[in-house]
């Protein structure tokens, strides 16, 4: 036929074009041995639905690296490269393998749990050392001695809430809105249920959502007034949790709300009415309003630098940074060590005991062997626009 | 022999008869592209010239190369549109990677435990295309597309209420809420969270096998009294029936097999990663291995293969272009799509081709004319 | 290239004629055992009286009196929401009969062979295809009881190429299972390549064996007609309708048609009912012609006996014709069906040949 | 009670999805051809009220205004650009362009507008929730006006296609497009014109959907679109009453779904209405039934 032998030519040669795009962009492996600098990776989405965290991750970590690399000039200095996963494990894997092209050393990744568990297991196969800011799954770290996490695993933090909850609002009717179709939300109601049901508590109502933000709650809503729940547990990001709680105000329903991390950055959401947020619960280790002088300059710096105060993500990511950084330093290797022989190092370090004071823990935040963070978080309520530590 | 009964029919202008399909033309550039493909790329990693990034994508090449090939029978052979194809994928997916953890208790043989996971995640597939295929026989057109595309978000939707993991060595499964006592690392596939735990298994090896394996399906299909039976009735549903095919049978056939090839590019696909979420099947995975079909030119096999090789490689070349990376692929599909179907520029294309190609003899399709002077005006 | 072509010639170097024996067993069948929901016409042992005047509904040919009739059709009638498209259609057709069916357009000629073919259901009357009712059959049990038809528009399956065409039509004489025309058993092989050679001895037939190879949608106008008589011919009929062969067929093509289609009845001992406005070819090879009007059957002869019936030509030449001699109205009638009167096919005037 | 708020929170939603399914189904009816881009113009439409709201300082309605002619031009400019080149090619390719189209709206938007989610400011930001029976049921402007807004665009959209010239220009294009052109149908101009009203119909849409549901995102337009392509199916592709219909109920199911059946499975149950409703019915409620000529 004819037309499609020309249609075969025209295909095949872009293929070999392609092709030789892809093999010459994987050939610059070796890290460049003369300045001296730890290349640190990161995937996280930057598009797609979750792309607000990624780019809070990127931006948070490159305040951190332009810290770094300003404070000692001639010392060790970072460089910090972000590729895009859109928060989907095949492409996380893709953005990965591209960084370990690159000459990474050290990952700092990936941003949301689906992709990072994925990632985790190729990191553990090439002995590469993993810090991921913000990937709260249990399964992320399972199995894996060279994989930390730096922020609650998805189930503590439904445990801490429950405790929290049962410890000071006793008498409180709990009901509960959680995402079916996201990991992380999902991952915090089963540590929840779990701490719920072995403190004999009884939960008045759960209702799930489907996965896009931006439904309509009335039915779940309707569902919790009629159950007599007064007091809702959202353990959701904050887009559907600002969409629920403008539908709550419309309908008259207003019990308190308790949400987990995801929550902070609502102030932050451009157009929202924080007047709704008066008196929503959070559990979050980070806030832009808290006073301590760190956060301040992080908070100016990264208002400068963006134009938006950070939320948690960034938080996150900034303390990855130092961490790392400052764990590659009592390693005492130099920057052209492998990517292998630092992480055997900083595992050493992380599971040894190193610790680090950051901006998302009030106390000093130390890692156990299995790749779990200790480190309180604290409860704030939303009073007058403000966070208020509870 | 009987002398020719009727004189000599004049069969006048031929010239303009266009070569019907050569089976077996399109069979050896397909396995040429396959094979050639995969000893290239073998030899090219063994002499390091690829990268990371590029390694790691040769099994999800060979996992959507089969799912083109396969959605090609429905959408090709069958002539049905069908936005649905990503749910036979997830379930093939999980069922494989459920198979797989429940052989993993017993047996340790890797490649045994494979392809009884991929048997199993075909057959749960089929059984998925089936059920697709009773509503769908009264259906034409893009009302039969819109029920592909509803079966793949009821799919999707149901995976998310799915709970199965092991409770001290048995198998537990739970529908809507969690299993109770059960340990992490027990955990088979945990609702929204999906498969997690799952031991990776799939290799660039199995997966060029998937790929023959699909592609020897569908091309003897094809070719085969069924595959003809399928394609009259794609050209001419009345006169098909007219010759006494029973065109429900063979609509559900198409539809049936290539669900299950689907199913068994997910269970490989599933066992690639150690994790999978269902999130990952909705309508956007449907659609790109349509846009592979469609780019490869509805109907053709070697097409698919390298249309779905090509965009599954761009999006990752295209990240040097960092935070425009989707965009550039938007404006490449929207600018390839114009320019291979829009007659306009299709006839300027050829007219470049014909001036740069040497003169063909007479056997690519031209008839050349024949001395004997029989050809009838 | 060339001589591939001829090697395949030799291929299907086989005596055709050993085609037509597996009909003559077909018949014994039905004759002697006279299975059950006869036609009502014909009784088997009442013989035609020949010289008896003809019964204008039901006439059979000669040579088909001593066998029973193919298709007995009492009564046939269709209405489409109200409007009456056929109504007390009655015909018998014999065994080996070539039968023609005129009319002018939208008499109702092309829903008849809908209705008979179930592709409508009929609203009344009772159709009886090699003795037995076809209550409740669809287009695909009538296909397998051995009826085929082609149609008035040509409907080929253009993007498979001819031989595939044919191939398609003897589906159920190729028996393997999916399982081996999936994976190419030896049981395929040798199944393919029996339809292969039977195929090509259906392209023979026509002399279009060179054309095996093209896509039927592309080929000329007349090679798709005789492609789709072909196919039909291929699923093995009892009854061949042909809807309209000759259409669009210039008068050399035509007369061509006209002795394919003799060969075709002749060699596999089929019967044929065609519509045609072509007059040159209904009087020239149908055996007994049946005349419809507004759906009605006027009256079903021989070509001589319709040419002289009253009710003929009283239909098509009006009532003021009546009193004229009948040398006379039968010339009249003859120029009257050649001028296109009955709207004949565009063909132009058709040469007269000397008829049967 | 609980049934009266979910019917009204259900008519509602449906109102949002009929609007949206009308740019379905006239630009199917006119040109064959399934814009899956149509989704991502609601959001675009969104984007733009809110650009004008919040930082031009317009009030909602003037907004309204302009996200309207933003999105008319839009939608000509997509179907000059993007659909014109392949028309007559068959519905596949035409179908990959659109969600190459769909792709880079959505990429486009994130470019520019960031990927932080916006608030949308509703439109009726002033009034009160009118309650009634008692305090016990209480129904947000949003869900009125929608449901208004639904009726009276279905009203003025039967009058135009009906009564005015372009209208019937329109549907005679639908009908068949060769004849059309033989009457000296400018057939381009209708189908622009059909784009237009499509594209303007989706800023509406938008606009409405957002107030009631305000987050805002480059990714919103992706699921209400899905949702409304199969409204406009479930109530016969090419019919406006038909997507009126289909929009609803299809609304309506949703919520009592989510309401009384279960939360998970929604999505699943409004799905499967769809496919039990062609089983019966083949080319949807209102479809017009091609049946072919033997």
């Amino acid at each position: 036929m004819k037309k499609n032998w020309k249609k075969a030519v025209v295909v095949a040669v872009s293929c070999m074009m392609v092709f030789m795009l892809a093999a010459c962009g994987g050939g610059g492996g070796s890290s460049d041995a003369g300045e001296n600098v730890l290349k640190m990776g990161c995937t996280g989405p930057l598009t797609g639905p979750a792309a607000i965290y990624g780019n809070a991750v990127k931006n948070g970590g490159q305040i951190a690296v332009d810290e770094i690399n300003a404070a000692n000039p001639d010392g060790v200095q970072v460089a910090w490269q972000v590729e895009d996963d859109e928060a989907d494990g095949e492409k996380a894997v893709n953005a990965y393998n591209k960084l370990m092209d690159d000459g990474m050393q050290v990952f700092v990744g990936s941003v949301t749990s689906g992709a990072c568990v994925a990632v985790a297991e190729k990191t553990n196969a090439d002995r590469v050392f993993e810090l991921t800011p913000s990937a709260s799954q249990a399964a992320v770290t399972e199995g894996k001695d060279n994989v930390f996490q730096l922020c609650f695993r998805d189930p503590d933090q439904g445990t801490i809430s429950a405790d929290y909850i049962v410890e000071n609002f006793p008498d409180a009717k709990v009901g509960v809105i959680y995402n079916n179709a996201s990991d992380y939300s999902a991952g915090i109601y089963d540590g929840f249920k779990k701490e719920m049901d072995a403190k004999g508590v009884e939960i008045v109502a759960v209702e799930a959502f489907a996965d896009d933000a931006n439904t309509d709650f009335q039915a779940q809503l309707n569902s919790m007034k009629n159950a007599g729940a007064d007091f809702v547990f959202l353990p959701n990001y904050y887009t559907p949790v600002s969409n629920i709680l403008v539908q709550a105000d419309k309908m008259g329903y207003a019990p308190t709300f308790f949400g987990c991390d995801g929550v902070d950055g609502i102030l932050t959401l451009e157009g929202f009415d924080t007047s709704l947020a008066e008196g929503v619960y959070l559990l979050t280790p980070f806030t832009a309003s808290a006073e301590d002088e760190k956060t301040q300059n992080f908070v100016k710096a990264y208002m400068d630098a963006y134009g938006e105060e950070p939320n948690q993500f960034a938080a996150d990511a900034y303390d990855c940074v130092y961490a790392c950084y400052n764990a590659f330093k009592e390693t005492g290797l130099e920057t052209s060590a492998s990517a292998a022989d630092i992480c055997e190092a900083m595992v050493a370090q992380f599971a040894g005991g190193f610790s680090y004071e950051g901006l998302t823990a009030a106390n000093a935040m130390k890692w156990q062997a299995t790749g779990e963070v200790d480190k309180m978080p604290a409860v704030y309520v939303i009073e007058g626009g403000k966070y208020v530590e509870k | 022999m009987a002398e020719r009964i009727l004189k000599n029919i004049r069969i006048g202008g031929l010239k303009n008869a266009v070569k019907g399909n050569d089976y077996r033309k399109e069979a050896t550039i397909s396995y040429g592209i396959l094979i050639g493909g995969y000893i290239l790329l073998q030899i090219l990693t063994a002499a390091g010239l690829i990268g990371h990034n590029l390694q790691g994508q040769f099994v999800p090449i060979c996992v959507y190369i089969s799912l083109a090939v396969s959605l090609n029978l429905v959408v090709g052979i069958s002539g049905e549109l069908s936005l649905g194809h990503a749910g036979f994928m997830a379930v093939g997916a999980f069922s494989g990677i459920l198979m797989s953890r429940i052989l993993l208790q017993s047996m340790s043989f890797e490649p045994a435990i494979l392809i009884i996971s991929m048997l199993f995640g075909a057959l749960m597939a089929s059984i998925a295309g089936f059920i697709i295929g009773i509503p769908i026989l009264g259906l034409r057109g893009d009302y039969l597309a819109i029920v592909t595309l509803a079966f793949g978000e009821i799919i999707r939707n149901f995976m998310n209420v799915l709970y199965f993991g092991f409770v001290d060595g048995k198998l537990r499964f739970a529908f809507n809420h969690t299993i109770e006592g059960i340990e992490d690392t027990d955990r088979i596939i945990t609702g929204a969270i999906g498969a997690t735990g799952t031991k990776t298994m799939a290799s660039f090896t199995w997966g060029l096998l998937l790929c023959l394996f699909t592609v020897f399906i569908v091309l003897n299909l094809k070719n085969s009294k069924q595959g003809r039976a399928i394609m009259s009735i794609r050209d001419n549903r009345i006169a098909g029936e007219s010759i006494g095919l029973d065109v429900r049978k063979y609509k559900l056939m198409a539809f049936v097999v290539s669900a299950a090839l689907a199913g068994m590019a997910g269970c490989l696909f599933g066992l690639n990663y150690s994790t999978l979420v269902p999130i990952k099947f909705n309508f956007n995975t449907s659609v790109l291995v349509l846009v592979f079909v469609v780019l490869g030119g509805v109907g053709n096999m070697w097409g698919g293969i390298i249309a779905a090789t090509l965009l599954t490689i761009l999006p990752e070349t295209f990240r040097q272009f960092a935070d425009y990376r989707m965009l550039t692929y938007a404006i490449v599909l929207i600018l390839v799509m114009i320019g291979t179907y829009n007659p306009a520029i299709k006839s300027r294309v050829n007219a470049l081709f014909s001036k740069i190609k040497p003169k063909k003899k007479k056997d690519d399709g031209k008839v050349k004319k024949k001395k004997s002077g029989k050809e009838g005006a | 290239m060339a001589d591939k072509k001829d090697k395949r010639e030799e291929l299907i170097d086989i005596d055709i004629s050993d085609s037509g024996h597996a009909y003559e067993n077909r018949q014994e069948i039905y004759y002697n055992d006279n299975v059950g929901g006869r036609a009502v016409f014909v009784d088997s042992k009442e013989q035609y009286d020949p010289d008896e005047p003809y019964n204008d509904q039901v006439y059979i040919p000669e040579k088909d009196r001593d066998k029973a009739p193919i298709l007995e059709v009492k009564g046939l009638g269709i209405d489409f929401g109200g409007l009456t498209a056929v109504d007390n259609f009655n015909l018998t057709l014999g065994r080996t009969e070539i039968g023609g069916l005129i009319g002018p357009n939208g008499a109702g000629k092309t829903t008849i062979f809908n209705m008979l073919t179930k592709v409508y259901e009929p609203t009344r009357g009772e159709i009886f295809f090699d003795g037995k009712s076809t209550k409740g059959m669809n287009t695909v049990d009538i296909n397998k009881a051995g009826m085929a038809r082609t149609f008035q528009n040509i409907r080929l399956f253009d993007k498979l190429t001819v031989e595939e065409n044919i191939k398609v039509a003897l589906h159920h004489t190729t028996n393997y299972g999916l399982i081996d025309g999936m994976l190419h058993t030896p049981k395929y092989r040798h199944e393919e390549f029996r339809i292969r050679k039977e195929a090509m001895k259906y392209l023979k037939i026509f002399g279009m064996t060179k054309t095996a190879d093209y896509r039927a949608g592309s080929l000329p106008y007349g090679a798709q007609r005789r492609l789709e008589i072909m196919r039909a011919l291929a699923t093995k009929p009892k009854l061949l309708l042909l809807d309209e062969p000759a259409a669009g067929m210039n008068p050399s093509e035509t007369s061509e048609l006209m002795e394919t289609i003799k060969e075709i009845r002749d060699r596999f001992q089929i019967g044929i009912f065609l519509i045609e406005h072509d007059m040159s070819l209904v009087m020239g090879i149908c055996e007994g012609i049946v005349v419809l009007n507004y759906g009605r059957t006027i009256a079903k002869g021989s070509a001589k006996d319709i040419q002289s019936n009253p009710k003929v030509i009283e239909a098509y030449l009006g009532k003021s014709r009546g009193k004229m001699d009948e040398e006379e109205k039968a010339e009249d009638l003859e120029e009257a069906l050649s001028k296109g009167k009955l709207e004949s096919a565009p063909s132009g005037k058709p040469d007269r040949k000397e008829g049967e | 009670m609980i049934f009266l708020t979910n019917l009204i929170s259900g008519l509602s939603l449906g109102s949002v999805y009929a609007i949206i399914a009308l740019g379905y189904t006239m630009v199917y009816g006119i040109s064959k051809m399934l814009n899956f881009a149509h989704g991502d113009v609601i959001m675009i439409g969104g984007y733009m009220s809110f650009i004008m709201t919040m930082y031009m300082g317009l009030n909602g309605w003037l907004a309204l205004l302009v996200a309207m002619v933003i999105c008319t031009i839009l939608g000509i400019t997509i179907e000059r650009l993007a659909y014109r080149p392949l028309r007559g090619t068959g519905s596949l390719a035409v179908l990959i362009t659109a969600i190459g189209v769909s792709y880079f709206l959505q990429n486009i938007a994130l470019l520019i507008w960031g990927a932080n989610p916006k608030m949308f400011t509703s439109l009726f930001n002033g009034m009160k929730p009118i309650h009634a029976m008692g305090g016990q049921l209480t129904i947000t402007p949003e869900s009125i006006f929608t449901i208004l807004a639904n009726i009276v665009i279905m009203i003025l959209l039967t009058l135009f296609v009906s009564k005015t010239k372009a209208g019937k220009a329109m549907r005679a294009v639908s009908e068949d497009n060769g004849a059309a052109q033989l009457m000296g149908i400018n057939v381009n101009q209708s189908i622009s014109l059909t784009f237009a009203i499509g594209s303007g119909l989706a800023a509406v849409a938008g606009v409405l959907m957002l107030s009631a549901y305000p987050v805002l995102m480059p990714t919103t337009g992706a699921m209400p679109g899905i949702k409304a392509f199969t409204a406009a199916v479930f109530g016969g592709i090419g019919s406006i009453p038909g997507a009126m219909i289909g929009g609803l109920i299809l609304g309506i199911i949703e919520i009592f779904s989510r309401a009384y059946i279960s939360t998970e499975l929604s999505d699943a149950i409004v799905f499967a209405c769809l496919i039990i409703v062609l089983l019966v019915k083949p080319t949807g409620l209102l479809g017009k039934k091609i049946s072919e000529k033997v």
